[in-house]
Parts: structure tokens; C-alpha cells; sequence
């Protein structure tokens, strides 16, 4: 165990897995000697040369379609793009071709590529650079997602997705890369499909994504000194989802809180939300389901409202009160 | 015309079968679907046999293509079985997707098909994968990327092309231009003559040949191959074609005249290639008639076999998401 | 009025809206002497002839570009993209350009196009053209959705979107082009944001979209046999949505069933259950909410197993009936 | 060289105050970033401020721009107010974004500048939209569309042009070849010489010029201009120029020589340019002096302007999502 960043974390997974399977290579745009756009690459293409780090023009189209058929025919790509919302311009290739094929083929032909991607806001990068659309690929059967929150998770997950058969987009936020944690040196491996309960509690869930995750903590934190017993549960990948895990904490809590920092409208909170609604913790609830996830605009620039447009820590605090004030009458 | 690639003279009369296989195979699907017994869509090739024939007759099993909406042709071509495929346009659990892809979807790994597309120009991009693929694990094969004049107008056609370049892959970008996409014609979409002009943009050879003469479009093939092999970097083939039918099953045509249509009837590939090979002494008419007549058997055994097979079941809905 | 179908009522709002207005305009692949894909723009290029009707290359991120930039220096494009999975190439032009440029430019410039995408299953043209993707676009904040049911609606709907100043995504169903109804021969706008319940009812509320809508009334009128009065809702337009008329539905009946063709996993169903989850309807609900929707597969080809991969009206009516066996206890 | 656009020596003088006007603009943010008093990202384009003015130079406040990411330089030649912009660098609710666009985003319609774009290559189909409308309401304004190197190997570039040429649209393509994308080499990212070559691909005019020569730049401006305005369809400049500082504000600059950047900065646009006037009798030195000071004067106006300017309100994060 080591204290390194997450942005270390996940160097480290990509590094070690490299050296032990000559199958995995890396694609993208400046992950060469610029050390890519967040500098989690920094240092491999001096320890894997230009052949296996592979620095490309600025065609995410073709570098996610050449990742699709470098994967089919017996590579595993990692492919970083910049910021998250350049996927825009890679879709087809992502969702038409990566998630699809092995369908479409009746079961020919696996599509084994790691898509990492730096997303969300806080930076003051605005609308096109700020973007959380992880719930667009969480709705498309054929891919799987992952969204670390700790340094751990992140090493763990990522070596998980590598080894996957199939695509799996890796979101990685930047307001996270700097945030350190406790990691174990050697390569280890955290299956995809199960959550982690980051903090246990009995009076409300909380169910929290990426950096949310590290806010709702905060937030339970602060709750404590009012009596209040806060669980915060991190999905860690949106697909494959542990159901269970979530369920049989809302059913212990009675009460449900969902954060994430992607637009609330049409965000994977939904999802979550409705499985517990649909669920046989829907005769635990106490009071209504509440989502608390980003406001129904593009990412401002202002340092003030960028941090409005997405919830933070006192939002967090203020609609757990809330939720708790409410007593849940029979009708 | 001297044929490059060292083929024999069975050989030759083998890539004569092939081309009566897919001229035959799409006259029964477009019968089956006149009939109405047949789901979804399909575009036919019938008319452009020479070029997936002549191209993939420079290839082996090792070597790779990507293929289009309009892919029957390639897949016979590289090797597909009819039955196999048969079944699959019929929806039934033998065919090449179980029944789960249909006209646009299926792959034969084994022979290096790494599948049609749905996606105008989504297989482009993919081809540079597996050419990477091989660059990478040092693997001798090439692949060919066919895709029609209208996909040399998306931009994935562009970024890949470009991307295989700057990295000198074994790849052949195969454009099958056969004057239209769905309705619009090539000329009024593209502001140049010819379509090999743009590789020029690439900086790599681009080669017009005559996509309904199959030697011709084999030897291009051989010699780019070759090109390709030994790591010179990629080249783009323009095969000129037509294809005889409409885009997909409900096409009026409006977009085009009949008496072009009959002119490029003229200009039918297999005749010619049957002409070529009559001429050099190794077809006689009566070995074209019986490679004709064991294609319809052949293609009858397929049908049987595809309408006797059983439809998936439903349980099939759910496998193959993930592998 | 005249009996005319869902894909005439399209061509007419679009027909009487280039003959009031000259700056409307139609751009897409094969929309003229083609028709288009569905042969809705059939007899626009002989009315108003090339220059008003642009069949364009096979270039979706072009001519999506292109819209946006006629849009924003005052023309009104109508762009069809033929099949609505072909959106993926157009991402980024559609959500990073169109959705945002009015926000990042603090309010200046108006991007007035129209997107019509033909989406849906049911015509055996397997994965990659049979997607049901608006659950994205719902997602984006800039973005308007609409999904017309019905013939009547469609034209409406349609006129109401050429009007609207912002980029309208306009889903029409392959199965419902030629499906009748009643429409005045006359130009009419039905504004968005506006629900429409399609049929009144009082024990359980069906919250349903597109061609789910028309199957929702067929399951209702099978369970009326059985004495079960189905409401059923249709939206009409997922941005923006009538959440009130969604919330006054289900307080009245008690019971919510959200039926949409898309994957039911990150599909737009789980906003609309989530909404009702959080709203004051909740302490109205006697059973859990349930959602139908795809299944998390790609389409597939094969009639039996496309009829299996989204929801049929058997589906619908066995919701409905286990939803209302299910009696609500308090906890 | 003789100036081609009919310009006065008053209007040739504000060219070379505009010169000034970027390269402060950008060197004050540089201080600010540096000073950690800037949130966000920049890129700046000292030592490219001849193709923006130069290019622009030649057009009126009909004619329209779009812009990239490394935008300011295209926005001032356009005709915007530093202060305004200085304003929206510190997310003020004066700012031309009133603080919710930052470096990256802001138009000026009024100027035709119809904005800056994160997307690398997205607003090159968006300035062929605009040229669309000036062709269809038989408007006489052109549009410019400026983006870099690395942008013509997005497909987005590819299918924008295409486009634009058959449909004969009054639209410049002005590529800024700066060398490098972030990090990449041109020459690594594209198998041929120039980026003007890939105008083969679409039947259009390429042109090269010198990007630090304002003069040339204008020139082949002016008469792309006069080509495209007379229906004749879109032309592609390629500027060859240099950015003197790291791509954004964080850039280490290991992917090129120090050598290389002072060969550059011998270079000097703006320098070049004063020479040229000097030369030719329009601008003596003290009225250079006199340039530079009142640019100096401008711009510690923009920012004391933009210092004392008010933060939007929280209620602007809810306004202009829709018109
Ligand atoms: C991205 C995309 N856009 C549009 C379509 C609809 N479409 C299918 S085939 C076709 C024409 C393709 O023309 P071309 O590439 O010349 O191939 P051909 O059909 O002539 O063989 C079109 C527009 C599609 N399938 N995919
Ligand atoms: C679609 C997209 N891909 C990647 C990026 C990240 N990025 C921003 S600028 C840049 C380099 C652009 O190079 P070039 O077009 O030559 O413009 P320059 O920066 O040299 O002016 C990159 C890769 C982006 N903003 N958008
Ligand atoms: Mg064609
Ligand atoms: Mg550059």
C-alpha cells in the first residue's frame, strides 16, 4: 500500500497491465510525450515506446473505430479521449459498432476496449468541455461503465475493465485525479457489477456517484453532528449495476437519496431511482425518493455558476434534512 | 489482359462459380421478397459481382475485409456459405447471426470477413483496426474495406483513411463506386471526376479500374496487396460499377433513366469474365452451363435448408450482449 | 378534416409551412426525387423546387453543421435524418453546437432547426436502424423532444417545432407512418409541453410514448372487458414535459405504468417514474410504479425475437393486471 | 508586395493596432494565468496575429467568421471589444457571454463573428450553414472559417468542405497551420506536404501563404473573397504561422525544440508588418510608439473595466438555455 493520486492509480493499472500482457496498447490524441490531456499517461510512452503508445491526429471517429477493429481481431486498445464530450463525435463507432457487433454476429467476434475519458465539470472548462453523459452509454445494451471514485477504485476497476471482453467506457472526473488514497502496489482487480458502501448508516441512503460520492461523504459527515446516520453507497459502475446492493439499503434506511452530477433530466438517477421504485423497497420507503443531479443547463464558465449548476455539499446536507423532516403518512 | 496472382486454371473457374453464386443468391432474395416472404430489407449486388470476386481472389483466409449494407457479394466472395447466409436472410437460428443480424449483419471470422455494416462507412475505420492489428502483431495479412462512392463522402471515411497513412497500414480502401448512394448520383455529390483523386489528400496511390472486368480488378488488387504488404502504406481502388437493381426493396428508380440502365446491362461482369475465360481456353460453354446448374442447386440447397431450419428461440433474445 | 395518414400529415405541416415561410427549408439525404427514407418529403422537391429541398452527400455531421449555421443566421432548416440511429454522427454538431450556442453565448443567436428522425423497431432492420435513442437528446439541456402518436398530432406537433426557435428533435415511428387519423386540412399548432390523455380513466395511469401509445389503447380496451379503467397518458413531448398532468393523473388513479419502446435501462421512463417517485403523488401510489420498456439487447432481426425485444400490448395488459392484484399495505 | 483590397493608410494603421491589441490581449491573460487570478483554460495565438487580421482585413461586418478554440486574435480582428472580452475572460456579467462563455466562447453576431468553438473542427460545418443562408436569401456576404492544422483530419473538416464545394457556397476555409496541434506535428498527422493539397479532394482552390506575413495573408484573402462572392464556390487558404506559447495554459512544450521557437519568433507578424509600413512611408516610428501606447492605455481600461464589473447573478444560470 501506497499513498498516490488517482490519477497515479490509474498509470499504475495501465502500466502493469502492459507489462504483462503485450495485447494492451494505448490510442489517442497527446497521451505520447504530452503525457494526455490530464497527464495520467505521463512517462509510458518512455517505458513502451511509440508502438504501443500511440499518439493520433485529432480523429476520435476513426481512433474509436480503429480501437473496434484492432480489439475484434485480438488486441485490447485503451483508448483515452480528452474530455468526455468529445464521445459526440465517436458515437457510431462506440454504440452502432463496439456494443453492437457481437450481437449483431450472433455471438462472433468480442470487442475487448477500455474507453477512458476525462468528464465532468468544476474546472471552469464550460458547456463543451464539462459534460457528464454517462447515462447516454448506460442506456446502450453491449457496453459496460465504469465511474471510480477513489484512487482504489479507480486502480482496481480499471484493471477490471481491461481484462473485460467487452467495451467499457472508464469515466474519469477531474476534479478527482489530484485526490489521494490508499493503494495497494500490485496489480488487483474490483469486479465490475458490485457497489461499495463508502460509509454504513441507518436513517437514509445514498446512493452517489463519482465525485458526488466524495461530497455525499462530506455531507454525512457534517449530518453526523445533527444525529444523523448517513449511508452513502457508490454504484462504482452503472453497467452492470448492483440492484441488490441498493435495494437492501433502502429497504434497511427507508429512504433514498440519489446524487449525481450529470443533468438531472434523463440522468441515470432515474434509473436508480425507479429500480427502487419498481422494487420491493418501495414498502420501506418513508417519504418520497429524492434526485439531486445537475440543473437543466449547459455548464456556465463563471466559477460561481459552475458551481451552481451541480450539487454540492450543502445541497447534499440541506435535502437530507428535508427528507428526514418529512414523516411518511399511510393513505 | 495477363493475369498477375499465380492462379490455376480451377481456380479461375472457381471465382466464375462465385460470381454466379452471388448474382444468383440476390436474385432469390429479391424474389423472396416480391413474394413478401421475406423480413426486413436487403440491397442486392447484382451487377457488381466482379469486384468483390476480384478483389477477394487475391486474398486468403488470414486476410481480412469489412463490408457494407450491400455485402452479400463480399461475403460469398470471401468464402461464406450460401446456406449459412440463406438461413440467416430467413431469420433462422442457422444462419451466420442465428437469425439476430439479417441482410446487414453477419461476419465469418474464420474466413476473415469482419462483417457487413449498417453504417455508411462504419466499417472503414474498423478495417484500419484490424490492419493495426496486424502491423502490430507483426502478422502478414492485409484488409480490404469496401464502401461505396456515397461513403467516401463521410467523414469516417476521411479520418481513417488519413489515420492509416501516417501509420503505413496493410489496408486497401475499396470503393465500389457505382455512380449512386441511395438516390444521388456520385457526380452531383462530389465536386471532382474521380474518387481515387482523393487520395491524393492521403498522400497515397489511388487507382481507377474498371469495376465490372474481374481481372482487371483482381490484378489491381494483386498489385495493391502487394504494396500494402510490404509496408508501404495503404491505396485506395476506385472500381467504376452499377448496380442493376434498385438501392433496397422499394426503390422506384426515379433518379435514374432505363436506357442507362440497360447500357450498363451490356457491360454484365460475369459474361464478360465467362468471354475472358472461353477465350483463353479455360471455360468451354458446356462447363459454364454446368457450373450454372450446380449454382442453382446449390443455391436450392440453401433455401431448403434455410426454410427447414428452425426459427431461434426466444431465450436467443438475450445471449450475445456481452461475450 | 380528412382521413389522411401520420406520414401525409408530416408532409402537409411541412408543405403549408414553406408556403407561408421562406425561409424554411429542407435538408437530408435522398429527401428529393427519392422522397426520402419513408417517403414522407414524396412531392416537396417537384413544389418547391432543389433549392428549398437539398438532397445532401451521405454526411450527417456536415449537414447537421450545416443547419445549425443556416439556423443561426436566420433560415429555418428541417434536416431528416433517415434512420434516428444515424444521430450518433451527428452528436456533436447537435448537442455541443445547436443545444449550447445560445447559453455559452450568453444569450446571443437562436438556432431555429427542426431534426425529424425516423426511430423504432418493428420492420426487421435489426440493430443499427431500429434504436430508440430520444432518451439522449431528452438529457440535453437546449434540446426539445416531441413524439407524436397519432396523425393529428404529428402535424401539430410539427408546426409548433418549426415555430420554436430552439433545435426540436422530431421522432416519428416507422410503424405509425401509415397509420390514419382525422387532421384539419388547415396549418394548427399544438404547443409543446402539452399531454394529451388519449383516454380517461380512473384505476391506473399508462404513461406512454410514440407507438406505445397506440398499443397502450388497444391494452386498455382488452381490460375494459375485464371491468379495469386505464387512463392513458401520452406526453407528447419529452422536453418540455407536462409533469403536472403526469402527477394529476396518477393522484387520481394511485397506480403508475410507464411504457416506452427505448431500453428500458437509462430510458426516458425512469425520469417520468422518478418525477412521480419524488412528487406529492407519491403518498397517492397503492402499488409500486412500473416501467416496460426494451430489453437491455440490440434489436435483433428475426421478427419473433424484434416482437420480443420491446414491449406488445400481452405485455402491457399483464402489467397492468399484476399491478392491480397487488394491493398496497401500510408499513 | 502591393496591397490588393482598397484599403487607406488609416485602415492599414488599424490593422497594425490591431496586431498589438491581440498580442496584449493575450500576453495580460498569460500574466493572469500565471498570477492564478484566471479560472479555466486559454489558448493564446501571440505570434499568429497576421491571419486573423490579415484575413479579416478584407471583410465588412455582413461578411461572418467562425472561430476555434484559440479564438481571441479572430475575435478582435473581427471587430470586438477587448473590454467586453477581457470582461468574459473573467466571468462578468459584462463579458459578451455576461461570464458563462470564458476564452472559449463567445460570438459577436453585430461584427459577423458567429463565435468561437471548444470542438476542434466544429465550426467549419456550421460556417458552411452560414454560407448556405447567404447563397439561399442572395446575400452578398462570404464567410471565413478559421481552424487549425490538427482540424483538418476531423471528419467534420472532410464533409463540411464537400459540401460546401457542390453546392458552390461562398465560404473560405482558412486553415492556421501553426505546426502542431496540442502536441502533435503536422507532419506526423498527415502523410502529404501542405494541408492546401487536401483541396484536391473537393475540386477547389488550394492556396499557401506565409501566416506571418499580414500582407500576403490579405491579399490571398481578397482574392478568395472576390472568387466566392461571385458564386465560383469555397476556396482553402493554408496559412503557414507559428503559436509562440504552449497550447493551453498548462503546456510543458517537450514535444518541440527551443531552437525551433526562437527561429519562429524571429519571425515576428507584427514586425514584420510595422516594417512593411515603414517601408512604405504610412507608419513612422513614433506613430508605432504612440499605437502601442494608446493599445497599452486599451487594455488596462478592458481590465480595470472588467475588474470593477459585476458577477452574473444565480439566476443567470437559468436564463438562455432556450430562446
Ligand atoms: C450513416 C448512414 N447514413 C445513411 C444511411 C442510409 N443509406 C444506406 S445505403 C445509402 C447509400 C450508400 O451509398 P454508397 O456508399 O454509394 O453504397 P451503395 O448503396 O451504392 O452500394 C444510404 C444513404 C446509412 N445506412 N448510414
Ligand atoms: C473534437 C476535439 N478533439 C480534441 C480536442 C482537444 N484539443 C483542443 S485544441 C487541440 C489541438 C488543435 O490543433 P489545431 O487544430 O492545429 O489548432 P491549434 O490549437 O494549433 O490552434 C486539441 C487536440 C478538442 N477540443 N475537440
Ligand atoms: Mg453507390
Ligand atoms: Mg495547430
Amino acid at each position: 500500500m501506497w499513498m498516490i493520486t488517482y490519477s497515479e492509480a490509474i498509470r499504475e493499472a495501465i502500466s502493469l497491465e502492459m507489462q504483462r500482457n503485450e495485447d494492451v496498447f494505448l490510442i489517442g490524441e497527446d497521451i505520447g510525450v504530452y503525457g494526455g490531456g490530464f497527464g495520467v499517461t505521463e512517462g509510458l510512452l518512455a517505458e513502451f515506446g511509440a508502438d504501443r503508445v500511440r499518439d493520433t491526429p485529432i480523429s476520435e471517429s476513426a481512433i474509436m473505430g480503429a480501437a473496434v477493429g484492432s480489439a475484434l481481431t485480438g488486441m485490447r486498445p485503451i483508448l483515452e479521449l480528452q474530455f468526455s464530450d468529445f464521445i459526440t463525435i465517436a458515437m457510431d463507432q462506440l454504440v452502432n459498432q463496439a456494443a453492437k457487433l457481437r450481437y449483431m454476429h450472433g455471438g462472433e467476434g468480442r470487442v475487448p476496449l477500455v474507453l477512458r475519458a476525462a468528464s465532468g465539470s468544476g474546472t471552469g472548462a464550460a458547456a463543451q468541455h464539462s459534460q457528464s453523459l454517462e447515462a447516454w452509454v448506460a442506456h446502450i445494451p453491449g457496453l459496460k461503465v465504469v465511474q471510480p471514485s477513489t484512487a482504489f477504485d479507480a486502480k482496481g476497476l480499471l484493471k477490471a475493465a481491461i481484462d473485460d471482453d467487452n467495451p467499457v467506457i472508464f469515466y474519469e472526473h477531474k476534479l478527482l485525479y489530484k485526490t489521494e488514497g490508499e493503494v495497494p502496489k500490485e496489480q488487483y482487480s474490483i469486479p465490475l457489477g458490485k457497489a461499495d458502501i463508502k460509509r454504513e448508516g441507518t436513517d437514509i441512503t445514498i446512493v452517489a456517484t463519482s465525485v458526488m460520492v466524495q461530497r455525499a461523504l462530506i455531507a454525512a459527515a457534517k449530518l453526523e453532528r445533527e444525529a444523523i446516520n448517513v449511508e452513502v453507497l457508490d454504484p462504482r459502475t452503472l453497467v452492470p449495476l448492483d440492484e441488490e446492493a441498493i435495494i437492501a439499503s433502502v429497504k434497511k434506511t427507508g429512504h433514498l437519496l440519489v446524487v449525481h452530477e450529470a443533468v438531472k433530466r434523463g440522468g441515470f438517477g432515474g434509473e436508480i431511482a425507479s429500480i427502487v421504485a419498481e422494487s420491493r423497497a418501495f414498502h420501506s420507503l418513508r417519504a418520497p425518493i429524492k434526485r439531486l443531479g445537475g440543473e437543466a443547463v449547459p455548464i456556465p464558465f463563471s466559477p460561481e455558476l459552475e458551481k451552481a449548476a451541480v450539487p454540492q455539499v450543502e445541497d447534499i446536507v440541506q435535502s437530507v434534512q428535508k427528507m428526514l423532516g418529512v414523516k411518511m403518512t399511510c393513505i | 489482359m495477363e493475369i498477375l496472382p499465380n492462379l490455376t486454371n480451377p481456380e479461375l473457374l472457381h471465382l466464375y462459380k462465385k460470381m454466379w453464386l452471388i448474382r444468383h443468391f440476390d436474385e432469390k432474395i429479391d424474389e423472396f421478397f416480391r413474394k413478401g416472404i421475406m423480413h426486413g430489407t436487403t440491397h442486392l449486388s447484382i451487377g457488381q459481382e466482379a469486384t468483390a470476386v476480384g478483389a477477394c481472389a487475391v486474398l486468403t483466409d488470414e486476410d481480412k475485409i469489412t463490408s457494407t449494407h450491400r455485402g452479400h457479394g463480399h461475403a460469398i466472395a470471401k468464402g461464406a456459405r450460401v446456406d449459412k447466409m440463406m438461413a440467416e436472410m430467413f431469420g433462422k437460428s442457422t444462419g451466420y447471426s442465428k437469425g439476430k443480424g439479417g441482410s446487414m449483419h453477419f461476419s465469418d471470422l474464420e474466413k476473415g470477413n469482419l462483417g457487413s455494416n449498417g453504417i455508411v462507412g462504419g466499417g472503414i475505420p474498423i478495417a484500419v483496426g484490424a490492419a493495426l492489428t496486424a502491423k502490430m502483431k507483426k502478422q502478414k495479412d492485409v484488409t480490404i474495406s469496401f464502401f461505396g462512392d456515397g461513403a467516401t463522402n463521410e467523414g469516417s471515411f476521411h479520418e481513417a483513411v488519413n489515420l492509416a497513412s501516417i501509420w503505413k497500414l496493410p489496408v486497401i480502401f475499396f470503393c465500389e463506386n457505382n455512380q449512386y448512394g441511395m438516390s444521388s448520383p456520385i457526380d452531383e455529390m462530389i465536386n471532382i471526376e474521380h474518387i481515387a483523386e482523393r487520395a491524393a489528400s492521403y498522400g497515397i496511390p489511388g487507382v481507377i479500374v474498371d469495376g465490372n472486368n474481374l481481372v482487371e480488378v483482381m490484378n489491381a488488387t494483386y498489385e495493391a496487396a502487394e504494396h500494402v504488404r510490404m509496408g508501404k502504406g495503404p491505396i485506395l481502388i476506385e472500381a467504376k460499377t452499377y448496380r442493376w437493381r434498385g438501392h433496397s426493396k422499394s426503390d422506384k428508380r426515379k433518379y435514374r433513366s432505363r436506357e442507362e440502365e440497360r447500357f450498363w446491362q451490356t457491360r454484365d461482369p460475369i459474361k464478360q469474365y465467362e468471354g475472358y475465360l472461353i477465350n483463353k481456353g479455360i471455360l468451354t460453354r458446356e462447363t459454364a452451363k454446368k457450373i450454372k446448374l450446380e449454382v442453382r442447386q446449390i443455391m436450392e440447397a440453401a433455401v431448403e435448408f434455410a426454410k427447414r431450419s428452425p426459427k431461434p428461440s426466444i431465450e436467443e433474445l438475450y445471449t450475445d450482449v456481452y461475450a
